[in-house]
């Protein structure tokens, strides 16, 4: 029963997830590529209850000064928090034209959640753009592993023989490369400045096809243990064909295996594409990734003076986390069905 | 008369498996064993033989509770501290599991392997290991000692690694053998040497045996005393050979009749069987467990359990046929 | 015999495999350094075709292969025609410090996560097991890059570590336990990011295979034996449970390769990793492929040594009776 | 024809002449080959409703032998005629109006079944693959074959791990019956189940040949349980046939040594003890 539970809120969460990142562009207060030079290295803004003039009910804010010594605030002017509040104008899912955000506060101040960035962009807009970029990566790179791994397993355990030892030893040439290096000489081939967009396209491939291997052999272990079982034999004398054999009885086998692997691939991949990015050899600026919004942290003034910058490492620790959770349950409730 | 070795007294047994509900494997069981006598657990699959075999030892998977109690040389053992039970098992009695294939360390020595047991109970020094691990591979029949003590699971054969087993189970000359199923996964040419083996080796010593199978063919001449398992239920005990030639009980004479009906060819007529199945542990009736496939039921069969009876001198049966 | 005269075979068809691979990418990276050179209206077509005879870009494809091959015998990783230079000697000593500092994450890792592992495995179900496995997990969850950065934080804000580098800047003046001591301390944070990333995947293996292990007729036979918990923990199981750990040991190699390129650029730790993102990032794609060359080797080389292992360890490979994994 | 005037004579519904198999054994890379032949040169007949029983030590090729007759693996050389067309020369689109006459039931029913899949559904899976019937009309024969097998019809949507072994067994059954085939080869149906199983499936397979007149060919390890059921005997031993006759003939005087050895080994332990002096 806890265990039911405990799935559930994990499903929530990760749905949650999802959602905020889908339709980022209404839960962002702000355009994640808007530069204020004002704001470079802005802390979160605070939120307030209780001002000079007492308590109010509604949150409210200051706006941001900059002094010689840092940022304060100033506290003449308390300016509201409003929900469904007017702002930059987005496409919500690449269609809709909006203006209205989730949340916001009235010129001048900005209600920065995780602060300014070195351009004194809003950091909680970025990482919530950026999170778009990120699964959309690891989402991607996985299916076309998975889908890459079956087509080859398949063919691989079901016609066997010569298809099978060559397709199984390039898997085991693949296994043997140090992947992320190799993942690294592979980007050194691409054009180093193309627009983000295509550099993107180009990573997820890249990514996608160099983890076919491990799946591969999994799914044609599957495959070759399903081909002898006898009800696949016995199906095959009462004259089924192949295409039958793979559709009924070989492939909904590999399932169990096939969705397991995702819920490991996807964080993986986030992880890789975040590497890369961080490297400064995934997406470039100014589109945001929690790769490269963490790649300004290899200056180690950054890191000391700039904690909140580490909130898409955060993100990450979350995303991951939930996705290796769910990885772990299903292996356990596969493993007991 | 010597009082007994083991004695089991209303041992009960459930598994409680993950998908819910309780799986009832033994319940109420009442048996004694005495000192070098050779006892036979008769039981189709189902029957809570294995389990038997198991608890007695106290090796029940961590689902499994029981209850009641397992007296061997005063202590029970289903309360002993592990310590007090490690120093039993293997030494005062020993297990020889169902299939050698999987009992043994596929990559450990085969003489290692006997030489842990004495390790493990008996102080010995290394060469009087080596030398006892030698003499019990003679004593379970090798003649090519030096290859077999140097070699690994997979090099033996399968009588090869049942000996291996059964010199194992006989390293510390334990008092009692409980022995599940020793030749079920055997070829069926291997059978009687192996049961030669160890009827010899239990005569030889004195040593207790207590044979589990569900072949009544394998007990004729062999056992002693004779016990007849059913759904977790001991149904019938008694000496062994009036057991196989007046069973009692209908289950038994049922059992017994199957058995005679393969050997005796005749063809075109039916074979002796009992209908229906064994009864789903999950879902327990009231009643005698056996009375949906019996062939000689009464009307109380259904609503009444049967007690155990003894309608003649040490006979027991649990049948309402016999009760008064 | 046989089992390791395959195993042979295979890293060599594999290292075969990979210098193909390796060597088609170095097909396609000098076009572009004399298509540059044509587009200098300086240099004529004939230095161009001299230069291209020079570095024998006009011989058949084989041949040059061949040639890049004796190349990659010689320890010289092809010719960087940019800096008219091998490659070799740039590259071994930073393979070198790769080497040190991931051969030694790779035996702490398997010093504390095998027994953790098999204590884990042995105590099922308990506080113990349920402690091991929720920070196993979460040690495999984190993502390595968070990891690096967040200790990175913490090092350089706290100063608990030496960061930066391999070793100081007077480190030639240090005596020998000087030098050990300064290594050391800048080793650790790598290092701690190196067994942080690797310690939760190695000892899940290890737990998973040893209590599949405890769980098979043979243990429960040799428990009804009366051999001792801890006898039957490490002289039974683990053995047996070697197999499959050791069959991990490939893809550990791969992971702790690509991390140690992370970490090492993180912590600025001077081995292939900062170097082969310097020349992606320069395009200066000879570095690379010998880079991704040399760690393909390290990793052929790891995995055949884990083979020597396995027959080592298990009688059924030695005698051909069962294959690995 | 040759085959017309073998049909007009005593009409076998099998004939299998000259059959071999042979198997490489594993050759990878540094391993030699080797052939090894497990089916050697076998002939014999089967005529219409009689059962032949195939006994022999595991090892011995009589599984091999099961598959070639079935075709669930081409046989080398020799000729396998069912009334009148040799199968064996067959190619996979020629041979699938044939697969419906021979089926096959195998040792273990628990892997005989896709345990994904409900009764119902393992019942009527030949008749979806050889597209017979409307979905009404399988439905229906799947409802009339689990009665004949003594199986309720009502347990149509149970999944197939709630069948205890020898449910099991009477299912593969019921799904070998459902193309009303001619010939059942049962390769070592009865092992792993309880003698009061065996008996039951052993009456359940007798009932059904008188009224299918289904031929078997019974392939098991157990003389006992074969010579109870099956009206000749072959005895096989390293792919060979060494010995082959009645049932009664068989057992009471056994020429080859190896039969010899099987008959003995079934009169059992009693007898060995008796020899021997016995213990009690």
């Amino acid at each position: 029963m806890r265990n039911k539970t405990a799935m559930c809120v994990l499903m929530i969460a990760l749905v949650l997830v999802h959602l905020a990142l889908l339709f980022a562009g209404f839960f962002a207060p702000y355009d994640p590529a808007a530069q204020n030079r004002d704001l470079s290295y802005a802390p979160p803004t605070r939120i307030h209850f209780v001002g000079s003039t007492g308590f109010h009910w509604g949150p409210f804010t200051y706006g941001m000064v900059k002094d010689f010594d840092g940022y304060r605030e100033d506290q003449s002017q308390q300016i509201p928090l409003r929900l469904f509040a007017k702002g930059d104008s987005y496409t919500l899912l690449w269609v809709f034209h909006c203006k209205t955000h989730f949340f916001g506060a009235d010129r001048p101040a900005r209600l920065q959640l995780f602060g300014a960035d070195a351009y004194g962009r809003d950091e909680f807009s970025r990482l919530l753009y950026g999170g778009q970029i990120s699964l959309a990566a690891g989402l991607v790179a996985t299916l076309i592993t998975l889908a890459v791994a079956t087509i080859i397993g398949t063919v691989s355990g079901y016609y066997g023989k010569w298809i099978d030892e060559m397709l199984m030893g390039s898997a085991e040439l693949f296994l043997a490369l140090p992947w992320f290096y190799f993942l690294v000489g592979v980007r050194a081939f691409l054009p180093l400045h193309v627009s983000p967009k295509e550099t993107f396209l180009l990573l997820i491939i890249v990514i996608g096809v160099i983890g076919w291997a491990r799946p591969a052999r999994l799914i044609r272990g599957i495959v070759l243990s399903a081909r002898t079982r006898n009800y696949v034999v016995a199906a095959r004398a009462f004259g089924g064909s192949d295409f039958y054999l793979l559709r009924r009885h070989i492939l909904p086998e590999t399932f169990a295996v096939l969705i397991p692997q995702a819920t490991l691939l996807i964080p993986q991949y986030i992880a890789a594409e975040a590497t890369l990015s961080f490297f400064g050899l995934g997406i470039s600026e100014p589109v945001p990734s929690w790769g490269n919004m963490l790649s300004t942290l290899q200056q180690y003034n950054v890191l000391v003076s700039y904690s909140w910058l580490l909130a898409p490492a955060g993100a990450l620790v979350i995303t991951s986390v939930m996705y290796w959770r769910l990885a772990d349950r299903l292996h356990y409730w596969l493993q007991s069905h | 008369m010597p009082g007994p070795l083991l004695h089991v007294k209303d041992l009960r047994v459930r598994y409680l498996p993950e998908s819910g509900g309780k799986v009832q494997a033994l319940e109420g069981l009442n048996l004694e064993i005495l000192p070098g006598e050779v006892t036979g657990i008769l039981g189709e699959s189902g029957s809570g033989k294995s389990t038997l075999a198991s608890t007695l030892l106290r090796l029940l998977p961590a689902s499994a509770e029981c209850s009641g109690c397992v007296v061997f040389e005063g202590e029970d053992l289903l309360t002993a501290a592990e310590s007090k039970l490690r120093r039993i098992r293997g030494s005062k009695i020993a297990l020889i599991p169902q299939d050698p294939a999987v009992s043994l360390n596929p990559v450990t020595r085969v003489g290692e392997q006997i030489s842990e047991v004495l390790r493990a109970h008996l102080r010995l020094s290394r060469s009087e290991r080596k030398q006892r691990v030698r003499q019990l591979l003679v004593e379970v029949g090798f003649e090519d000692v030096d290859r077999i003590v140097d070699a690994y699971l997979h090099q033996l054969s399968g009588g090869q690694r049942q000996r291996v087993v059964i010199a194992q189970a006989i390293a510390c000359r334990p008092s009692l053998i409980i022995a599940d199923e020793p030749t079920s996964k055997l070829h069926s040419e291997l059978h009687c040497q192996i049961l030669a083996l160890l009827a010899n080796t239990v005569a030889q010593h004195d040593t207790a045996l207590l044979l589990i199978t569900h072949d009544p063919t394998i007990l004729a001449g062999f056992a002693d005393r004779l016990m007849v398992m059913y759904a977790g239920r001991l149904i019938e005990q008694g000496p062994a050979e009036s057991v196989m030639r007046r069973p009692l009980h209908p289950y038994t004479r049922a059992l017994i009749g199957l058995s005679h009906g393969h050997t005796s060819g005749n063809r075109a007529s039916h074979l002796p069987s009992i209908p229906g199945e064994m009864p789903n542990p999950l879902h327990v009736m009231p009643g005698c467990r056996f009375e949906p496939r019996c062939s000689e039921k009464m009307g109380v069969c259904a609503t009444t359990d049967p007690q155990t009876f003894s309608p003649e001198s040490s006979r027991l049966v649990s049948c309402l046929k016999y009760g008064n | 015999m046989r089992f390791l005269l395959r195993r042979l075979l295979r890293a060599l068809l594999m290292l075969l495999g990979v210098s193909l691979l390796c060597f088609a990418f170095t097909q396609m990276a000098p076009g572009s350094f004399f298509d540059e050179m044509r587009l200098n209206p300086q240099i004529s077509p004939e230095t161009i075709a001299t230069l291209r005879a020079h570095y024998g870009l006009n011989r058949p494809v084989p041949i040059r292969y061949a040639h890049w091959m004796l190349s990659l015998a010689k320890g010289d990783f092809g010719y960087c025609i940019a800096y008219n230079s091998p490659v070799g000697p740039l590259l071994w000593t930073r393979a070198k410090n790769t080497l040190l500092l991931t051969a030694t994450a790779t035996i702490l890792t398997w010093l504390i996560a095998v027994p953790l592992g098999v204590w884990s495995a042995s105590s099922r179900r308990r506080l113990a097991d349920r402690f091991i496995g929720a920070s196993s997990s979460l040690m495999i969850s984190v993502p390595e890059i968070v990891v690096a950065v967040a200790l990175l934080a913490v090092a350089v804000r706290w100063r608990l570590v030496l960061v930066g580098g391999m070793v100081s800047l007077g480190f030639d003046d240090l005596s020998l336990w000087g030098k050990v001591r300064d290594l050391f301390l800048h080793m650790l944070l790598p290092i701690s990011i190196l067994l942080l990333g690797g310690i939760g995947v190695v000892e899940r293996h290890v737990r998973a295979s040893v209590s599949e292990i405890l769980d098979t007729p043979y243990m429960n036979a040799a428990r009804s034996l009366g051999i001792g918990r801890m006898r039957l923990l490490f002289r039974h199981a683990l053995p047996v449970a070697a197999n499959p750990v050791i069959s991990l040991f490939g893809f550990f190699l791969a992971g702790l390769l690509g991390a140690s390129l992370l970490v090492e650029v993180v912590t600025g730790w001077p081995g292939l990793g900062p170097l082969i993102l310097e020349a992606t990032l320069s395009r200066d794609l000879y570095v690379v492929i010998a880079a991704t060359m040399l760690s393909a080797i390290l990793m052929i080389a790891g995995n055949f040594l884990a083979d020597l292992l396995l027959i080592a360890s298990d009688p059924r490979i030695r005698d051909g009776e069962a294959h690995a994994q | 024809m040759a085959t017309e005037t073998i049909k007009a004579n005593h009409s076998p519904l099998l004939r299998v002449c000259g059959l071999t198999k042979h198997y490489w054994t594993s050759g990878r890379v540094w391993r030699k080959r080797t052939l090894f032949t497990a089916v050697d040169d076998i002939s014999f007949e089967l005529s219409h409703g009689k059962t032949l029983g195939l006994v022999g030590s595991s090892g011995c090729g009589k599984s091999s032998l099961a598959r070639c007759v079935t075709r669930l693996e081409g046989a080398d050389a020799g000729e396998i005629w069912l009334e009148g067309v040799d199968i064996a020369r067959l190619n996979s689109r020629e041979l699938l109006p044939y697969r419906s006459q021979i089926q096959m039931i195998f040792q273990d029913p628990a892997t005989a079944m896709n345990p994904r899949m409900t009764a119902a559904e393992i019942v009527q899976e030949p008749l979806l693959i050889q597209r017979r019937g409307t979905s009404a009309e399988r439905q229906a024969r799947t409802a009339e074959l689990m009665r004949e097998v003594g199986l309720s019809p009502d347990w149509m949507n149970r999944r197939i791990t709630e069948f205890s072994g020898g449910q099991r067994q009477r299912m593969a059954i019921a799904r070998a019956l459902s193309l009303q085939p001619k010939l059942l080869v049962l390769d070592e149906a009865f092992t792993g189940l309880d003698l009061s199983t065996q008996a039951q499936i052993a009456n359940l397979l007798l009932d059904l040949q008188a009224t299918h007149s289904l031929t078997y060919i019974l392939i098991s390890h157990d003389l006992s349980l074969v010579a109870r059921i099956a009206d000749e005997i072959a005895v096989m031993s390293a792919g060979k046939i060494i010995e082959l006759g009645p049932v009664r003939q068989i057992i009471s005087t056994p020429t080859h040594p190896v039969t010899q050895s099987l008959v003995t080994s079934h009169h059992g332990f009693r007898v060995q003890h008796a020899a021997a002096g016995g213990f009690a």
